[in-house]
């Protein structure tokens, strides 16, 4: 039913179809109104037989849902940015045990200094934690990676992660189709754990493994995250029969026909990079755009052969490994590694800390790509001149401490940043 | 402001068009200046940056002229709704509004028609009235039952019948510009 | 018990003989019928906790867990599901690829077992079954890094019976010392060196006390030392839902650097000298408190542990043991731990 | 394993059991038996712990016949023993010793009221055995020589079976419906009594008689006389004389005024019997003092209660008429009574001497290699004499003269002749290291005092000649038997199978007690410092 609504009410609403048996809430903006929206739902009666439990932390949370997956429920939480790291013991053990537990992470990034606006650093913290993660790029592909997520998580016994931009999605109103609950109880079975806690069948859950099987325990995780590269294709593939939009699935190309110029992003950038892109085809330029919904796994095998044609590829991510530079950029370079005539790979970073991705600064990010490319990490719009008279003062002057203090100092001497 | 936001969004979604509200985001404390956006549009709506070149302003709290540069980015042909009793001139905006093309600056009082019809200090259903009689993107109609979707039951009605007002007295304005 | 010494009415000393004749405080009794007797005295207990695993050598937790899982699983008719933190229960039983358990149980962090627990049990809610939660886990696991997930499970009263072994430190990574450690002993990270040697005084928690203040349903330590005492709470705990707390204490003889044939006879030292004591509470009040039975000085407890050996190395007495059997005194005087001439022992 | 389990993090259950942990032991624990303290003390050899565990139970069937095994005469000895065992019982040092003595009565009684009977015995063995004493000892010897197979006959010279227990004990302290109950039962077995049937040439009997073997054991019938100085009318007797006829139809006269010179057990006996006789005052003259009094504390006491007055450090230097005069005495340096020539004049009637009591071996006369020393035969440890085939016990050897005692030798004596009939040695089984009270862990015990036994009030005690001490009744007797440690032998208290750490005792079931599973024991020890009873002991494995 097409309704104009919150991002975050839409995926409450689409969750609760999932018919979650455990629900646990901690807050943390901007991942609020989600669980707000799922409370709502479970007091006022709309979702029945499920247990809404108000937990003391992140931490907790993930606990308390690792629990009632292990003993059989269907379990969500979700969270963001701090929350997420304050759970990172919990989210490493959730998919070490197996466990299909399924989470919405309202990207934010990390402090300090404290930001609570979007990018994607809280997400990237987590990508070796075995759980796979989807990025939704508009509010009706995070209700519909919400649906398709319980299901790989069962079908795979691993925790799914959607990935959905704080404040951008999360708190945007607009048009979204949330299905009906005959349509995702027809798509979606009930949950048939494959180990559960059962006086019936005792079992023990949570050994202790040493070196003798580390090895394989972790080649075996790994494997199955390769395997889910074909189901998250086929069940992209179900979902559209089913519900009558394409929605997830491993990547998606943009008029990457032909395309000289192929932008790598992930999340709701997407949406503005691709009117980006329309206005430089119409300006004659050849640029597509490959959109990342799984970044775990990667699609790496997929992504080469959609990257093979093109002379340049730029990845825009809002996330920045500190001393590498792009994680994604990272990962898109090892797809292309081997690659014969391998595109050149253009690095930046943008949006981080909820700095609006503008137009005009993608333009001018693209164009230069191809006729001035850069060395290393770009950082969008980054106030050179902010930047260079710190770096010259510190030089000047060895002083300890925090970057951050600094430029606000400076800021605040300087009056407008930009 | 959200709300306002919001009910513009599900008037436009009403009728058919693809709209887009969001908030500026921020962790708001009640009192402090707060700035919230809508696309309408009648295709998908994929831009995710802030609106920083609106077709329409919608200024809430004109006190906040001192403290914000709300004007930064309107178009030239723009519109611009304020929610004052008082006069541009009074409130040192006059020059602003004579750059827009006539018709397109309107003053309404929503707060005082909202305490008139509501009993509180709520202007946002009295703004989306003006907003409807302004440019007229969307229609009244869909304006009031973005509004009964939002507030139900008496207290809708009540906001129904500011923004009735609030529409009535920037339609006035409308016929009084197109007269001159 | 001054009236025993007179003539007694053939009735009246009928009474009497269960609680006098010998094995009152034993295992088993042979005397009593099966169901007066301990779950320990049970041909078919469960042995929850079976053969095989890897406890040292007097292991108090291997102990105290099989005691209280064993009781839990007559109390539940075996319809229950454990929950472990990390820690040396967890690593002994449960070392791939062989599991000592004998019932579902999962581990899953060291410091959320409450809050796993918390989740299986709402599961269980959701799917309406009657299968009882325990979650349990050391001193570590539960006074220090579980004790936020522990406060909230308290608070939300889940339905979750959390069970504490306490051997009064973190013996695990090799006997360091946690919030539950006794002032003087020495641990690893509390070596005997310098000015006050040993654990500092004026430190650590009563999370017993804690817990009472949460208003639960109930709360209660325990001790290996008093089988009947320990099957009676654990007994009781789960005829009663919402959250419950028991702290039992287990001796550790690595850790405290005592005989492994000594680890029952601590636990009892502890308890007699006031240094640990037993009681119950229901609702935020204290409902009962195991007195002590034969008293004794403090001394008696620590001359037998390594860890308080540096207590006893000067020729002159030691001031500090004078402040651990103040510690037992004001126990005994709060508590009321020493039996009136009017109370029954 | 459970093909879709996640591959080593989730295991089945109980799956530890393949891993044998008893490979870390370095010391194992094994179960013992320790020899209770009671039964050691005991001179019958019962095993008192044996029959408590029976009898706390409740099976007193059960008990009373593990009790028999070593004495038959447990109505009696209930009675009469001076419950050595009591005296070495760990019990005593939780709060006060286990009653043995009265459940053994208890348990003599009931066999009594139910009338159970001995089992019956073996295959006759063709051996006759002559047994001269129809006294604790020659019961004794009787009732375990028939249930060894053996022909016994009993000569005594009396009219009545008994001894001592008979003419040495009063009927308040002994009813002799109880003794006679006792020794017909030990008859109903097939042994012979042949009363009034004085053996006055041992050899000569045993070879008229066809006896393969001879147990004498004629007691110590013959008063100790001392010289004191008499003048006029002096009623003077002895303890014996006056015991013995209290047992036929004419009570001995002893007037108003008793004094009684002694202080044994005898001495106490025929001063209470004295005020059960009439007598307004009964006086017990005594050399040495209160402590020094071989006479059991008990006694002593219970003759005070009684009214019986005291006459400490005190020797009697004659008797004239009504009245005596008796020498204070003071005790030396080294505890021995000195006379300090201060005299005093007592009023009495008669003056009885309870001084001790001498053999009559005069059965013995001419038979060869016989050892006589201070008026006693010597024996072997085989309680055989010096004259082959012979042997004896009871007051006429070197021991202390109890009823107990005799009993015992009596058993020791039977095994040994029904070893030496068969052409065999008896070797009776080692001796278990002693269950001390260090060897056990008395935590367990809980506190429970003894059991008073009801005593007839004082008023009754002197006009009558019912028994003053009275049995337990069953509740009683049942508390009584669970006051019992079990000293040094499992009582299935199930502590080793409780607190084992490793779940590594296997308990059997009842009555099979409990073995250690050492595929698992780590050889901790906790098992055997939670023993009770000093039934577990570590020791060291073969490296």
């Amino acid at each position: 039913m097409l309704k104009q609504i919150e991002g975050s009410k839409a995926m409450a609403e689409a969750i609760a179809l999932c018919r979650p048996e455990v629900i646990c809430a901690y807050p943390i903006t901007p991942q609020t109104h989600i669980v707000e929206g799922l409370g709502e739902l479970v007091k006022d009666g709309h979702l029945t037989d499920c247990e809404y439990i108000n937990v003391e932390s992140e931490f907790a949370a993930l606990s308390v849902a690792i629990g009632a997956s292990a003993a059989g429920a269907r379990a969500y939480t979700a969270t963001a940015s701090q929350g997420l790291l304050y759970m990172a013991e919990a989210v490493y053990n959730a998919s070490g045990l197996g466990l299909p537990i399924v989470m919405t992470l309202g990207n934010r990034a990390i402090g300090a200094p404290i930001n609570i606006w979007n990018d994607h650093s809280d997400a990237m913290s987590m990508r070796d934690a075995g759980w796979i993660q989807l990025f939704a790029e508009t509010n009706q592909e995070a209700v519909d990676l919400h649906i398709q997520a319980f299901k790989l998580a069962e079908e795979l016994s691993m925790p799914v992660m959607v990935c959905v931009d704080g404040f951008i999605l999360t708190h945007a109103m607009e048009r979204i189709d949330v299905p009906e609950q005959p349509q995702v109880d027809a798509w979606l079975p009930p949950y048939d754990p494959v180990q559960v806690l059962d006086p019936a069948e005792p079992i023990s859950i949570g050994a202790m493994v040493g070196p003798e099987a580390f090895t394989e325990v972790r080649f075996l995780q790994h494997y199955k995250q390769t395997q889910a590269l074909r189901l998250i294709t086929d069940y992209a593939r179900d979902f559209e029969k089913a519900f009558g939009r394409e929605s997830g699935g491993l990547l998606r190309a943009y008029r990457v026909d032909d395309a000289d110029v192929l932008v790598v992003a992930m999340g709701s950038v997407c949406g503005t990079i691709k009117d980006v892109i329309d206005e430089m085809r119409d300006e004659g330029i050849a640029i597509g755009l490959v959109t990342i919904v799984s970044y775990r796994p990667f699609p790496t095998d997929e992504l080469r052969k959609m990257l093979a044609g093109a002379q340049d590829v730029v990845v825009v991510e809002k996330s920045i490994a500190v001393g590498v530079g792009g994680p994604l950029a990272n990962n898109v370079d090892m797809a292309l590694r081997n690659l014969p005539d391998a595109p050149r790979l253009h690095s930046a970073v943008a949006g981080l800390g909820g700095r609006p991705i503008t137009k005009p600064s993608l333009h001018r990010l693209f164009r230069q790509a191809s006729v001035q490319p850069w060395e290393g990490t770009h950082f969008l719009d980054l106030n050179e001149r902010i930047v260079g008279r710190e770096i010259h003062t510190t030089r000047k002057k060895r002083r300890s401490g925090p970057t951050a203090e600094n430029l606000l100092r400076r800021l605040a001497t300087e009056g407008d940043a930009r | 402001m959200v709300t306002a936001a919001e009910m513009l969004s599900v008037a436009a979604f009403l009728e058919g068009r693809h709209a887009q509200a969001f908030p500026s985001f921020g962790s708001e404390r009640t009192g402090a200046p707060v700035v919230a956006f809508c696309r309408i549009a009648d295709r998908e709506i994929r831009l995710r940056e802030p609106i920083l070149e609106p077709d329409c302003l919608i200024v809430q709290d004109p006190t906040l002229f001192k403290a914000v540069d709300v004007f930064a980015g309107l178009k030239s042909d723009g519109y611009l709704l304020v929610n004052t009793n008082r006069s541009f001139v009074d409130l040192h905006i006059d020059q602003i509004a004579r750059r827009l093309p006539a018709g397109h600056a309107v003053a309404v009082p929503a707060t005082e028609l909202a305490l008139k019809h509501v009993g509180r200090p709520v202007p946002n259903a009295a703004l989306l009235g003006a907003f409807a009689a302004l440019g007229e993107l969307v229609h009244f109609a869909s304006v009031q039952q973005a509004i009964e979707k939002t507030f139900p039951g008496k207290i809708g009605a009540a906001n129904v019948a500011a923004a009735s007002e609030a529409y009535e007295i920037v339609m006035a304005q409308e016929r009084a510009a197109a007269a001159v | 018990m001054s009236e025993a010494r007179e003539t007694l009415a053939p009735g009246e000393a009928v009474q009497r003989l269960k609680f006098y004749q010998k094995g009152t405080f034993t295992v088993g009794n042979r005397l009593v019928g099966e169901d007066e007797r301990s779950v320990q005295a049970s041909q078919d207990r469960s042995n929850a906790l079976t053969c095989g695993h890897r406890a040292c050598q007097g292991c108090g937790e291997a102990l105290g867990a099989r005691y209280a899982i064993d009781a839990a699983m007559r109390a539940t008719g075996k319809d229950m599901i454990a929950v472990n933190a990390t820690g040396c229960l967890e690593v002994f039983t449960t070392p791939y690829p062989e599991t000592s358990w004998q019932l579902p149980w999962v581990h899953s962090l060291f410091g959320n077992a409450a809050a796993v627990a918390t989740g299986v049990a709402a599961a269980m809610r959701v799917k309406n079954k009657r299968t009882r939660v325990v979650a349990q886990g050391g001193d570590g696991g539960t006074t220090d890094i579980g004790f936020q997930c522990l406060s909230g499970m308290f608070e939300r009263n889940d339905d979750v019976l959390y069970i504490c072994y306490d051997n009064e430190g973190y013996m695990n990574t090799g006997v360091q010392r946690s919030s539950a450690t006794p002032p003087a002993a020495r641990t690893a990270t509390t070596p005997a060196v310098g000015d006050e040697p040993g654990n500092v005084f004026g430190t650590g928690k009563s999370v017993p006390k804690i817990a009472v203040a949460h208003n639960i349903p109930y709360v209660a330590t325990a001790t290996v030392a008093d089988l009947h005492d320990l099957e009676r709470k654990v007994t009781k705990a789960m005829s009663v839902h919402g959250a419950r707390y028991i702290q039992i204490n287990v001796p550790c003889p690595l850790g405290w650097g005592a005989a492994s044939h000594d680890t029952i006879h601590l636990a009892r030292l502890a308890v007699e000298c006031g240094l640990y004591p037993i009681f119950e509470a229901e609702h935020g009040r204290i409902t009962h408190v195991r007195k002590i039975r034969k008293q004794v000085p403090v001394t008696d407890y620590l001359k037998r542990q390594r860890r308080f050996a540096h207590l006893f190395k000067g020729d002159r007495p030691d001031p500090r043991v004078a402040r651990l059997q103040a510690m037992c005194d004001a126990n005994i005087a709060d508590y009321g731990l020493v039996a009136g001439a009017d109370e029954e022992v | 394993m459970t093909q879709n389990h996640p591959f080593a993090i989730t295991l089945d259950v109980g799956t530890s059991l393949v891993n044998h942990t008893g490979s870390w032991r370095t010391v194992r624990p094994e179960y013992v038996h320790r020899l209770p303290p009671c039964n050691h003390a005991c001179p019958a050899g019962e095993d008192i712990q044996g029959w408590l565990a029976h009898a706390e139970g409740g099976d007193y069937e059960a008990a009373w016949r593990a009790l028999v095994q070593n004495n038959p005469l447990p109505a009696v000895m209930g009675r009469v023993c001076y419950h050595p065992c009591e005296g070495a019982c760990n019990r005593a040092q939780i709060d006060s010793a286990v009653g043995i003595n009265s459940v053994e009565r208890f348990l003599g009684d009931l066999a009594i009221e139910k009338g159970w009977r001995f089992d019956a015995p073996p295959a006759p063995s063709g051996k006759k055995a002559l047994i001269v004493g129809a006294g604790p000892s020659g019961l004794s010897a009787a009732y375990h020589l028939a249930r060894l197979g053996h022909a016994v006959t009993i000569r005594e010279a009396g009219p009545l079976p008994g001894g001592m227990m008979r003419f040495g004990i009063p009927k308040y302290r002994l009813p002799r419906e109880i003794l006679d109950a006792e020794v017909q039962r030990i008859c109903a077995l097939g042994v012979t009594i042949e009363y009034n049937s004085k053996v006055s040439n041992i050899r000569d009997a045993m070879r008229d008689g066809g006896f393969d073997a001879a147990f004498l054991a004629v007691g110590a019938h013959i008063a100790k006389r001392a010289y004191i100085p008499a003048a006029g009318a002096a009623k003077v007797l002895d303890a014996v004389q006056v015991l013995r006829s209290m047992e036929g139809e004419d009570k001995p006269l002893l007037g108003r005024r008793v004094v009684v010179y002694g202080g044994g057990n005898t001495a106490i006996d025929v001063a209470r019997t004295a005020r059960r006789l009439g007598a307004e005052e009964a006086v017990i003259v005594y050399r040495r003092t209160r402590e020094k009094m071989p006479a059991h504390d008990f006694e002593v006491e219970e003759a005070l209660e009684e009214g019986v007055l005291m006459k400490w450090l005190s020797t009697i230097k004659n008797v004239d008429g009504g009245s005596i005069t008796v020498e204070k005495m003071a005790l030396d340096d080294k505890g021995f009574p000195q006379p300090t020539g201060e005299y005093e004049t007592l009023e009495a009637d008669s003056v009885i001497l309870a001084l001790g009591q001498d053999v009559d071996l005069s059965l013995l006369e001419g038979v060869e290699g016989l050892n006589v020393r201070d008026g006693v035969v010597e024996v072997g440890p085989n309680m055989m004499t010096g004259a082959t085939g012979i042997f004896a016990g009871g007051d006429m050897v070197p021991s202390e003269r109890t009823v107990t005692v005799a009993v015992g030798h009596g058993k020791k004596a039977a095994r040994h002749i029904d070893a030496w009939l068969r052409g065999q040695t008896y070797a009776p089984a080692p001796k278990h290291e002693i269950a001390s009270f260090d060897k056990l862990n008395a935590w367990y015990y809980g506190e429970a005092p003894k059991t008073v036994r009801p005593t007839l009030e004082v008023a009754r005690r002197t006009s009558s000649f019912d028994e003053v001490v009275k049995g337990l009744d069953e509740s009683n007797a049942l508390y009584e038997a669970r006051r019992c440690l079990s000293c040094g032998n499992c009582f299935e208290c199930d502590n080793c199978y409780g607190v084992c750490p490793d779940n590594s005792v296997v308990k059997l079931g009842p009555g099979k007690g409990f073995e250690f599973n050492y595929d698992f024991c780590k050889g901790c020890g906790v098992c055997a410092s939670e023993c009770p009873c000093g039934a577990i002991v570590m020791t060291q494995e073969a490296i």
